[in-house]
Formats: C-alpha cells, structure tokens, sequence
C-alpha cells in the first residue's frame, strides 16, 4: 500500500513539503521535483526537517532540475537519492498510487 | 471477498479528490468541483478530502456579489444527490485556520490528520487540486 | 505499465508542463504504454497552434504534437476548461460562433470524463501541477 | 492622478485577473486616468477573443473590452508572452506564418518599451499577479 | 515615502505575508487582497502576527475578497480596517508608491 | 538637489524590480529579465533586488540541459554591459538557504533586510515579479 509522493514546491516560499511529510505514512516514499528540490539541500533552514522525513521513508530528488538550478549532487543531505527521468517513471510503478502536493 | 476490479461489470477503483487550495483565489476549487460532478456518473468510490487551506472551500456565508464571480459554494450542497457522500475534513487544518465544523456549509466527517493519511494510502487514484 | 498523466497548467509559465512531457517521454522510453495525456485547468494551454516561442528555447505544444505522432499518443483537452480559456478546435469554433480556432496537431477536445476513463482504465495516474 | 496597472496572470486560474479590472473599474469611477493596462505572463491570455465562459459565469475579456470603449483605455499585451503563449494579431499571424490570429477587441500588441512608460508616465503603477 | 504593501496569497499555504510584514517599514500600510484576506482573521495560527504587525503599521483588508470567502467583517482582528475597491484606489493614490508581495 | 524630474529632458525614476521567485519552476525569473534588458534603453534609475527564493536566480553552474529549458543565467553576467550594475542581494534570505555570496554568478551588493526594506522605500517605481 505504499505511496510516492511528489512535491515541486520549494519549502522556503510555500508549505507543501511540511503537508506532504506530515501526511506521508511510514514506508512511503517523497520525490522532490522542479522547486521541489531545494528541499534536498544541506545547510538550509529546512534541513533538518527533510532529514527527520528519512526516518522511515526514502526521499528522492529528481536530478535534472536540481543540476538546471545549479546544484551539485554533493550538496544534497546525505540519505536522499538523486535519480533521473528513467528512475522517476519506476518509482511510479514500484509503487501503488502517486499523490502530487502541489 | 473478491477484488472489486474481478466483478463481470467492470473496475471499481476508489478516486479521492484532494482539495488543499482555497477558493476563488485560483480556479482550482472550482475546477475540482467539476470534475467530481463528472464522475458521479461512473459508478466508482468518490471520496473527497478537504485539508490544508481546501477547507475554506466549504465556508458558509460565501457572497461574491461584489467581486463579479461565480459562487460555487451551493454545489457542495448537490452533492448528497449525486451519491456523493463522503467528505472529509482533516481536523488540525480547521484548527489552524480557526474553523469548526459548524462554519461548514455541508456535514462532513472531520478526521484527523492520521486517520486521513491512512485513509489516503487506501485509494487507488488521488486527484491533487 | 499502463500509465495516465494529468496536465494542469500551461507551457512556459509553470515547469510541471515541462515536466509532464519529459515524464511521458522516458516512461515511453521504458516500454510504458500511456493510455491518456489530459490537459486540464490552465494545462489547455499547452494545446494551441498558434505559439511562437524564441527560437533559442524549446517548443512545447511541438513536442507533444510530434511525440503524439510518433506514438500515437490520445492527448485531451478539457472541452470546459478550454472554452473559458479559448481553445477551441473547428467544430467548437463553428458551435460557438467564433471565427477562428486554435487547436494544434494531435490534441483532441473532449469532456472530463476522458480523464475519469483515464482513472479507471490506467494503472497509475500522475498529476503534474501548480 | 494617472494610474498604470500590470497584469500578470490570465482569467480564471487566478483571482488575479479579476482584481486587476476591479481595481481599474473603481479608479475610472474615481475620476483618475488609467495611463495603461499592461498585460504580461500568462495576463496575455486575457487578450483572446476566442474564450466562450460558462453563461452564469463572468466573462473578464469582454469587460476588458468594454471597458476599453467606454473609456477610451490602452491595453496592451506583451508581444514576446504573447508569442510565446499563442496570442497573435493579424499582423502577428501573418508574420509567423500562422493561420490564424486571437486578439481581443480593444487589445493591442506591443513592446515592453510599453511597461516601461507606464512606468515613467504614470503616478502609480500597481501590480496583480501570483 | 510611505509605501502601500499587497498581499494576495494565504498564509497558511505561503510565506509572502511574512515577508511583506518584515519589509514593511513603520508608516507603511498592508492591504490584503484575494486569499491574502485569511490573514484578517482572528483565532488562527498567524493571528498575533498580524496584530503584531499593527504596531506601527496599518492594516487593511478587501471587504469583497473577505465576503467572496464567507468571512464576516466581526470575524476580523481589531484593528484590521475592511475596505472596498473605492478605498484600495485611494490608499494607492495617498501612498507613495505600491508594492506587491506576489 | 533638484528633483530628478524637474530637469530638462524628461523624468528620470528610480525603478526596482523585485525577485522574489526560483527560476525555471515558473518563467517570472526569466521574463523578469526580459523587461529589465528593455528597461536599460530608457536612462532611468535601474536597480535589481533579489530576496526569498529569487536569490537561487543567481546561483552558479546553472545547467538545464537535462531538462531541455534554455539556460538563461548567462545574461545576469551581460547585465554589466547594459550599465545595470546596483544588483541587491539580502544576507537573511542567502543565509535560510545556505547560500554565500560566492554561490552567486554575478558580483552583487549583499544587504541586511533592513537596508533592503529602507532601499525600496526609496524608489519610484517597484515591479514585482
């Protein structure tokens, strides 16, 4: 019964990545896309947050836009996956409903 | 018992339609509405949810008389004669925006944040407004 | 996979119309089928011919059109949503009195329960959105 | 006093639209001169004339359009959002080789040079957007 | 040089009001507009903010945003003045210049 | 001093265009741009101030070629040769996102918030984008 969830929000301007941590249940899973990926960040105020979400879920970040935002991959919290397109299209098959937070 | 999807008339999923927005400020309340009115017609399992800032899509009172825009908000009330029947309302987002279910338009269930997100695992398509 | 992708905002303005077509693209890559594409909200956008963008930035509304070819892609536009936006296709065009029409190659326009079919019939349904 | 207005979001998806002509309505009301109403984003697609809104809803185009008339006012949609996103004149259209244009009654095409002015010309400019 | 601020979006779904109430100066003026009107309201989570921000500032909210939603002008924070479109027109002319927090 | 706009050749006003927003999640950072390059051919006073998520419009090493978008950070760099060269950015905001100035494309001014808010408290014209 696990869900994928997606945000494409960035968490410093609007409160989607709270509502979806919030309400993705254990075993889950959260992929962070367009603005979405700042959340994937290490250093910002919303950190340790994301971080906290790994207990007990899988984050991923979807890599061509966080690269088009100018951000390396050795920027991203330790724990969250970078994955490509190909990777995204299996995260929604691997699992058994995608809710977009948008 | 049987999955319903192995039944001779066909699938039956479980659609939740998740409203998180607020009304009138963008389209997308409006615009779900529609969709839900749609697929009344499909004999499937319609549930709504309302969180976050979609529960002020259910407030009494809306007169936009004075902005020159469709008030939607009596459709809720048409809803119950489309057989749809369960709306739900996630209790820490009223509290938040300090909402009872008394300002309501229509009778909800109120659920709280745990018990919605269980309920969310248990669909098979979520419509995100 | 049988898989069921929902646009809800239009191309340039938003990145989700973006990222919708380079979903559907690496799930075709993959070997996904994709029963339906459907535009709805400002995601009827994405359907007009009449775009013109810089010569430097990509084109939307084109690669759909081509990849709805190459593939035999059903991309739908909500009739509702596409009357109040003003996307209308000839027959539309004719039915409301209006003198032209906007509708590019590939896209169809059709009523919300496409999009409820989707539901039922896919296997996931993703949503890409504002 | 002169007042200039941005428009940076289309009808219907956002509220945004709407105000934008509240607000205009209620300085023309007030006696002020309204300089420009500059349209930018998706506020082009508030220039179509191809959009059929429900008949018990409103249609915020067509109020433009009036509004226009009635009191002489310059709308102006930006040419490169408008490329981008499918809004054309005739003379657009034909340049571009497309077969069709959209325009609305009482909008015309034109450079940023416009915003700008406004800007400069005007006492007040105030921005609707998302 | 006083300034008049917009707000337009909710507070509870993003940070514009709290960026506009930190970039407002004392003598500037708020006006909330569209779902900016939720942040009017008395008893709810942003609430003392918004008083807060009265101290040195003042506040105006759209009657007919406010009404659109359901919201009854007695619903609003003391302090917070209910104004119609006619009034929005004259804060914009009365302030020096207008800036919106989109 | 004299007003600027009771000299000869016309007003000269101090506009500021405000960022507020990320790039490529929505096209305000890259249309913005668009006007401020127009901007620059009329001899007004032109400043750029970037706060909230518009900071990450100036981020180093952008690259969308796996998103197939043009990559528009390049012309920050060409804002120079167009003479706009008052490019604000706030500390506070940099700092929540754990940016530095190095980070950034383009030499700019960093500004506390209450510089930033005094700034714009000083200009004709603020366009918000």
């Amino acid at each position: 019964m696990a869900t994928l969830h997606t945000v494409n929000k960035s968490p410093f301007e609007k409160r989607s990545l709270d509502c979806c941590i919030r309400h993705a249940n254990p075993g889950s899973a959260i992929l962070l896309i367009e603005d979405g990926v700042y959340g994937a960040l290490k250093d910002t105020a919303v950190s340790d947050k994301v971080s906290g979400a790994l207990d007990g879920r899988k984050v991923y970040v979807l890599g061509p836009d966080l690269h088009a935002r100018g951000m390396s991959d050795d920027r991203v919290i330790d724990g969250v996956e970078v994955v490509d397109y190909a990777a995204f299209v299996d995260l929604v098959t691997e699992h058994d409903r995608v809710q977009a937070w948008l | 018992m049987a999955e319903p999807w192995e039944e001779d008339e066909g699938p039956v999923k479980k659609f939740m339609y998740v409203n998180r927005k607020a009304p009138y400020g963008t389209i997308y309340a409006l615009e779900s509405l529609e969709v839900v009115l749609i697929a009344a017609a499909f004999d499937q399992d319609v549930s709504l949810a309302f969180l976050d800032d979609g529960v002020f899509q259910l407030k009494k009172g809306q007169d936009t008389g004075e902005i020159g825009v469709k008030n939607f908000s009596p459709t809720y009330r048409a809803l119950e004669g489309y057989d749809i029947e369960k709306l739900y309302v996630e209790k820490e987002s009223l509290e938040v925006r300090g909402l009872t279910a008394d300002d309501l338009i229509v009778p909800v269930e109120v659920l709280s944040q745990d018990e919605l997100s269980k309920l969310m695992d248990e669909q098979d398509v979520i419509l995100s407004f | 996979m049988k898989l069921a992708v929902l646009v809800n905002e239009g191309p340039y303005q938003h990145q989700a119309a973006d990222s919708a077509l380079q979903f559907t693209k690496a799930a075709l890559e993959k070997g996904h089928e994709i029963f339906r594409v459907f535009f709805y909200h400002d995601g009827v956008h994405n359907g007009t011919r009449l775009g013109v963008p810089p010569q430097d930035d990509r084109n939307v509304t084109q690669q759909w059109s081509e990849l709805a070819e190459k593939h035999n892609l059903d991309l739908v536009v909500c009739v509702a949503a596409a009357q109040r936006r003003g996307i209308l296709d000839a027959s539309e065009a004719k039915r409301h009195g209006k003198d032209a029409d906007n509708i590019a190659p590939g896209f169809r326009i059709s009523g919300l329960g496409q999009l409820i079919e989707a539901g039922i019939q896919a296997e996931r349904l993703v949503v890409f959105g504002d």
